[in-house]
């Protein structure tokens, strides 16, 4: 039996004392307005007496859920770090939009702070200076890795930070398409062909032609945005200044979904011209967490911030004169403009922007530029490692910093079942992405963060190469 | 002449603290000092590459983009320092009407840390990644009896999101079943619906049409008759709606709409009242979103993560986002129904968010959900008849777990506004309730005590607003005082925004 | 009347955080209400055997202790509330001379969280604990290079306790090598010292001895040799002493008291400043107790637990605590010292503690430590050139870790003692110095930097200072205020003692 | 290299200014007050020059370091819980003073907030009345256990308490003895003996009979202190009327070191006129953690309190006339009475008092009741289970809480080795303890806390069974 049935405070005494105050007897009767042909019953002592109620165990005590969550937990096999130990996990190879980053121990230790943790959406600036402050130092941060004036609070996650941009780039521009990059995570294609089935977007894709986005032939009519990822699904560098003409050419919007590591090495995006950028905030902040939460970066132009979607913090005073800060330019959202907002996002991913502001900072400028060092120099060094086995060989070619493609003699799910014996986590697994995807041939995705050593890839290519003797 | 150095702030002092000083925080970028830092990375002995061996000349960055530059310590007391600045449920109570601030258990916080959780790469074989499946059919096994639907997609990031995804199955079922040549092209919804509903039917690609509220706060059911036609495509609702009642009639309104070839979508933003009470696919809905963050106690982290599932019924599940985790012959593995609607994540949805919701239901149990719904349906309607008299009830009847109260009348007399009233609640210690919605209701506070607030709160609640409206006055135009900022200049920040650090000065 | 439950306060309210209303924060049994419960335990399926039943009638409670009754939720906002009512290092600044509240780096919480150091039983047999015998070990000897000496007991759980463990080593040495003859009755100390090296002076069994300082605020060496006879056991040292200045006679000192067969005993609370510098075994120290958390960086808990290791020189290794922790034959075991003095700790020490200490220490290494001392000695005597002009200094030359200024003249001129700007400088948002400590200073003022504060604070830190000097009123009695609460009466908690919930009224 | 050395934030330029603004050249001039022969020198970049340096290695970052302890933990065979799971640790039937109780996450997660843990002793009340407060609310609950008016805000440890109560007795009474019963903890004893080295107290043992102490030949002259645990280091409840009486006859004070789980179900010390309690308070928030930090109980008579050890807060009020609490009746401690003082106490165990007083009002009255209750009901289910194998006995007989002792027909010792391998921690050896001990005669002290499940009982007797066989 449950312990305290809902973590509810009332005895029944007091609860009896609560329903006299309002004429009722029964608490059945709080439920006098839902008509009986609808209601459960509470659950019964013994028997239903032909009445439903709800099908669920009585509720657990608090040691006995955490012992049947950490059941569940050690029925994965999880990638090795803080809490799980090299002979227990699996040395992570694997990319494709969630890295194996290091997250210091301040993150989960401010981040974690009840007061981030069990606040609402600050609707209260008097009290929420704590949020606000931190998603306006969120922001800026945003903006200048983006290269661009403004960014938002936060999106659910890189893919629906595209499906965003795509829309903002319909509305600026007034058109019904988009020309996409096939080189775009495969996933995120296939959420943006999701919504694109209400907002009625066509979608076009451009093609990888060894490595990079081929923008030869445009589709007509012109679209309202050229969407690139940068670096690709195949960890190549694109073209931005190719991507940029093409979109001049056609009168639309560049959006880039970038890497936010990238931009400890390489130009921002930004800086090559993009209108919207876009990405995954993952890297920063947020364990793996088998995929979420996760958190959709958006930054644009400062033209476009009135139809910035998501929430947008302003710097302003308060009464007496004192910096403070306030959600602003409220009346984009959907609470005000109701079916005419051109997005609908309410609740997004504030905490997980929060952990990415702290985890920025922990970095700063000479540590996200060593982060991205780190991750180039284990991307390259697994590379030239790998591409000595014999039969793998490069998928394609084209400047890679975290994140490259292999062929492989032997089928590549077969290599990271077989790997993960050897307690690897081989890489992802090519066309293997469900939905959209399968554009690129059989392959092996495999990625190399800064948490990658010699003696781990060393390990890794030897079990690899064995696999394909 | 002191030697000290120039430039930064001072990261070791507590002044903005309110325990102290109440100064403005300065913010990291003012903290920053050129040279300084926190990090560090695990030692790797790989080739020491220089950037220009690893990156082509045209990529490579000329100069690094500039992030703060701080000690461990000073970063630390910056981030303690802004949440001394912020309210949450930990600190008090947090009647915001709509938004079910329940108390989140502590033991949910070490679900999510949970290593062989937390360290799981989402591209990972299923062969992997069993507990995680198993712990995924659990939670929608448990969430489609609770709301009586048959299949559940768990990937719906938030509530707007399950909004939007719930539209795209109903456009999916219509395009199959109707052919190609179905002109549905309307979603009914009623004037008291939260904002993201409309703005995720235009998402979907439908025209929003409002269904009026009748004198009980419900929708109309004869306004509701005459706007029914073949070119509807659902009706979406919230049971009970956002005035806290309870649809009465809404059997029929489901049969209505089923009638001329309607869905009917359950927006379960408001499922915290009904949890073991009565189930949305029992009162005939197809369609269901729940708020995880709401209902199943994940907290809200300032704005979020949440989760928005969506359950359907049994002829709804083949457009199910996919992929869906299930079970076949003793192993858990990804199968995307056959007319999915395709992919509405970038992988399975916010993971550890549903990690914590899953605690919450083993928890709580199907004896405790019962009395979730039940404490919460008493506290609020507690809180109402407390309120008869000092503010006026728009709709007086039997709420369910928030009640609307509204201060048009003290702004009559005093020139007190709702807000005013939220701010002033504010210095009595608690947060302040939904206001200026729904929008129904002339100067609406929307209070929502939740079933985690003991009924000596929900008294001094009580008592708080009825002093509030016992002194009101001119004065409490100037409230809040004594919180970390005082009234806060909203028109000024939209006027001369400054979104940015960088944007200081150039408002 | 309106149904509300009588009794217990609020639990969901929040007045009594400074980010509101600073009311008083109601007692956790204010809060209870009968019958209300938060804990639950694991299900076990063993016999409901009744209390009678197992338990003899004459031991049988005839009724429970009282125990606040809570819900998780109010025991929650309840500690969160008191938190919010709490200053710390996390804040901001904390330069409580002596103290050593540096920052402490977050990797250590891990570390103590960590259930393969936390889930051991302390009476598992070594081959079960070899980890945890591998790192206390660990530490020892990193402890033993740090001070120069031979070897380490890591049992004593405080500073206070580490001195009376090393009196009671020195007490052994000479019952030792005196023979049962030895008349050594009195132990040395400065009149600077801190208040537990008396104490433990006496405890041990020994008379104190007070050695005045000189002029510089060091042992008056002539003074010294005329207290030096063979019924001393030797001198208690602090090195940097409590005036934050270095005994430059060191040397001499323990030589004198080696001559007359003394033992010199290092109080190591200022070790700080010396990291990787200079070392007590290299001076002549013969026993050393270790402050870990100060020196090295275990939190201070708001007073505890911290850890008091004891360092000896290899001639007193026989008489450590024991048993303590070796490594043979490439195994760990647990062995204890021929002439041990005994257990000093019912286990091993604050085993938990040693684990941070240790994290500490692997993370800062060889190079790290020294820079500890030169930022901490630079932080400190930058400081003091500041001060300058604005307060007394009474040993003004180079000072170590902390610097000591007198507020004598703001006394003569207006009034103001040390303690008012203390609690002024409360309000500028940093914690107070230690103040009227060392007792050979009037009107102390003891502040000790430490090395994590960054320049920037340090001089924001000097600024209040010099600012509070600058205005100094008789009104600094009424300092400070905004905190949470205005300043305390003392006297009256003392007079009308109230040390208990229960004890309310009868004071 | 370590990456930020001592985690100091000053740049080698921002050094350079302030040694100028003090007229210095070089960080060494610092430190020229240090005796040119004492000191060492900077870890060198090649050699060391004939001088010394800190041998250390340099340190390491943040990664390295967790993953160095992280090592050391998996060198432990921990026990099952929360981290642990079955089938990685052992189950836990070891007690002797150290017990393995649940800890609700809401402990750490509250005595984890970084204003506790980062906090100094109170020494301004006005900015600490969250750690005051929190030591109030814990001295009224450990009065309340105890049955006593007054507790202090806490000591090292049970061990530790027990010195100081003797020694309070001594300064009452003016007497220079103690009367120790051979049933308090061997460790406790052991403690005791070291400390009365210094003090002089001449310590005399009450033998055990059959499981209880016998107080039939008193110790000449008349002690200061009769000291008894309850329940004994056995496990047996002993009978606190005797020692009472005992002590009565001698004018004594009654010294019981309780156990402070037995307050769910039986009578307090003070109950039976204990003069002073102490206790181990590790079972209430307190994880096993090899043995510290634990936390010391200390409660007496009201009249005693001017001898109290250690801190004690009391409640008052502020200029503004709000209720307040602040350290109170300073004039005895240490700092103030320096020689005279009859405690050393300095900093003691805040932050595991203030885990102590949440974990009790978690509890609340059922709670500590359940609690006691579901310990005895285990330790009675293993004592049936374990007796009914051929060839173990009781050690003594008597009444026990949770746990018990019993003669084995195979060497102890060895038992909990082989028993290690079938996943349980058997118990603690008795005579294994070091120091004082051994006064018990061979066998295996056996506990069982609430967290044992009956297959877990049922387990370990048949793995002791096989073992015996
Ligand atoms: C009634 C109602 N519907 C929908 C939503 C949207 O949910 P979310 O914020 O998770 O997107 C909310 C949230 O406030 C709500 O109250
Ligand atoms: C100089 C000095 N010696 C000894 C001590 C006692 O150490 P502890 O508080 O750990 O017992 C202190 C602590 O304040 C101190 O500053």
């Amino acid at each position: 039996m449950s312990e305290v049935p809902g973590y509810v405070p009332h005895t029944d005494a007091e609860m009896a004392t609560m329903l006299e105050f309002l004429g009722l007897g029964s608490l059945d009767e709080l439920f006098s307005v839902v008509p009986e042909a609808l209601r459960l019953v509470a659950r019964p002592a013994g028997e239903a007496g032909g009445r439903r109620y709800l099908d669920l165990p009585d509720g657990l005590g608090e040691p006995d859920v955490l012992a049947e969550v950490e059941r569940l937990a050690l029925a994965n096999v999880a990638c090795t770090g803080w809490g799980v130990a090299p002979d227990a996990g699996l040395v992570c190879f694997a990319g494709g939009g969630a890295y194996d980053h290091e997250v210091p121990q301040v993150v989960p230790a401010l981040a974690g702070r009840s007061e981030y943790v069990t606040a609402y959406t600050p609707y209260q600036p008097e009290v929420a200076q704590g949020v606000l402050q931190a998603l306006f130092e969120y922001q800026t941060m945003v903006a200048r890795l983006s290269g661009l004036a403004v960014a938002n609070a936060s999106l659910y996650d890189g893919a629906s930070a595209s499906v965003e941009a795509a829309n903002l780039a319909a509305a600026v521009t007034g058109r019904g398409s988009a020309w996409v990059s096939t080189g775009v995570h495969p996933h995120w294609r296939a959420t943006l062909a999701t919504f694109a089935a209400g907002t009625g977007l066509d979608l076009t894709s451009a093609p990888l032609v060894g490595g990079t986005t081929s923008w030869k032939t445009p589709p007509a009519p012109a679209p309202a945005a050229v969407v690139v990822q940068h670096p690709n699904y195949l960890g190549c560098l694109e073209d931005l200044a190719a991507a940029r003409r093409a979109a001049d050419e056609l009168g639309a919007l560049l959006v880039v979904a970038f890497d936010p590591v990238s931009a400890g090495l390489v130009r921002t995006p930004g800086s090559w011209g993009a209108d919207v950028v876009v990405g995954e905030g993952q890297p920063f902040g947020t364990p793996l967490s088998f995929g979420g939460p996760y958190l959709g970066l958006f930054a644009c132009r400062l033209e476009h911030v009135r139809r910035l979607p998501g929430r947008l913090v302003g710097e302003t005073l308060d009464a007496r004169g004192r910096t403070a800060y306030v959600s602003t330019l409220r009346t984009r959202e959907q609470d005000i403009r109701r079916e005419k907002a051109s997005s609908n996002v309410c609740t997004n991913q504030t905490l997980i922007a929060v952990a990415c502001a702290i985890q920025l900072a922990w970095l700063g400028t000479s540590g996200l530029r060593e982060l991205a060092l780190r991750c180039a120099r284990a991307t390259r060094y697994t590379r030239e490692r790998l591409l000595a086995i014999d039969g793998v060989e490069p998928l394609v070619e084209g400047a890679t910093l975290r994140e490259f493609a292999v062929r492989l003699p032997v089928a590549p799910a077969v290599v990271v079942e077989r790997l993960a014996d050897d307690g690897f986590l081989a890489g992802v697994v090519l066309g293997d992405e469900g939905g959209t995807g399968g554009d690129y041939g059989e392959g092996l995705l495999v990625a190399a963060t800064e948490r990658r050593t010699r003696s781990e890839i060393d390990a890794y290519s030897e079990a690899l190469a064995k696999v394909l003797r | 002449m002191s030697g000290a150095v120039d430039g930064p702030q001072p990261g070791g002092r507590a002044a903005s603290a309110p325990l102290l000083g109440r100064q403005a925080e300065p913010t990291v970028f003012e903290l920053s000092s050129p040279g300084r830092r926190a990090w560090s990375f695990r030692s790797s002995d790989l080739p020491s590459w220089q950037a220009h061996e690893l990156v082509p000349p045209e990529h490579l960055a000329s100069e690094p983009v500039a992030l703060p530059e701080l000690s461990e310590r000073d970063l630390v007391a910056h981030h303690t320092r802004l949440t001394s600045r912020q309210y949450s449920v930990d600190l008090g109570a947090y009647p915001l009407g709509s938004c079910t601030m329940k108390y989140n258990p502590k033991l949910a916080d070490a679900t999510a840390g949970l290593a062989g959780l937390a360290r799981v790469h989402p591209a990972a074989p299923a062969a992997l990644t069993q507990g995680w499946l198993e712990l995924l059919v659990g939670l929608g096994t448990s969430l489609a009896e609770i709301t009586g639907m048959s299949a559940v997609s768990l990937q719906p990031p938030a509530g707007a999101a399950g909004e939007l995804t719930g539209l795209l199955i109903m456009r999916a079922h219509h395009a199959h079943v109707g052919g190609s040549g179905a002109v549905r092209t309307k979603v009914l919804i009623p004037d008291s619906a939260h904002g993201t509903n409309p703005a995720s039917v235009t998402l979907g690609g439908y025209r929003t049409v409002t269904v009026p509220s009748d004198h009980r706060g419900c929708v109309d059911m004869g306004a509701l008759r005459r706007l029914l036609d073949d070119e509807v495509a659902g009706i979406m609702l919230t049971n009970p709606n956002t005035l806290g009642l309870f649809e009465e009639d809404i059997a029929e309104i489901a049969q209505a709409v089923h009638e001329i070839g309607g869905l009917v979508y359950y927006d379960g933003a408001n499922l915290n009242a009904i949890l073991g009470v009565t189930r949305p696919g029992d009162m005939g809905f197809d369609i269901v979103h729940l708020n995880l963050h709401k209902t199943f106690a994940v907290p809200h982290g300032g704005g979020g993560p949440g989760a928005g599932p969506v359950a359907v019924t049994e002829a709804l599940a083949e457009y199910l986002p996919g992929p869906l985790p299930v079970l076949s012959h003793g192993r858990y593995h990804w199968q995307t129904p056959s007319r999915s609607i395709g992919r509405v994540h970038g992988w399975h949805g916010n993971t550890l968010a549903l990690a914590r919701a899953y605690a919450y239901v083993l928890a709580t149990g199907g004896d405790g959900l019962r009395r979730v719904a039940e404490a919460a349906v008493l506290n609020a309607n507690w809180l109402r008849q407390r309120l008869r008299g000092h503010y006026e009830i728009p709709y007086d009847r039997p709420c369910m777990h928030e009640c609307v109260v509204s201060a048009a009348g003290l702004r009559r007399t005093h020139g007190v506004r709702a807000t005013d009233v939220a701010k002033r609640l504010l210095e009595h210690g608690f947060h302040a309730p939904t206001v200026s919605f729904p929008l129904v209701v002339d100067e609406a506070l929307m209070i929502e005590p939740t079933e985690t607030e003991s009924p000596q709160t929900v008294a001094a609640l009580a008592q708080a607003l009825i002093d509030i409206a016992a002194t009101a006055s001119p004065e409490d135009r100037h409230a809040p005082r004594g919180t970390p900022v005082a009234r806060v200049d909203e028109a000024r920040a939209a006027r001369r925004l400054t979104a940015t650090f960088d944007a200081r000065g150039q408002g």
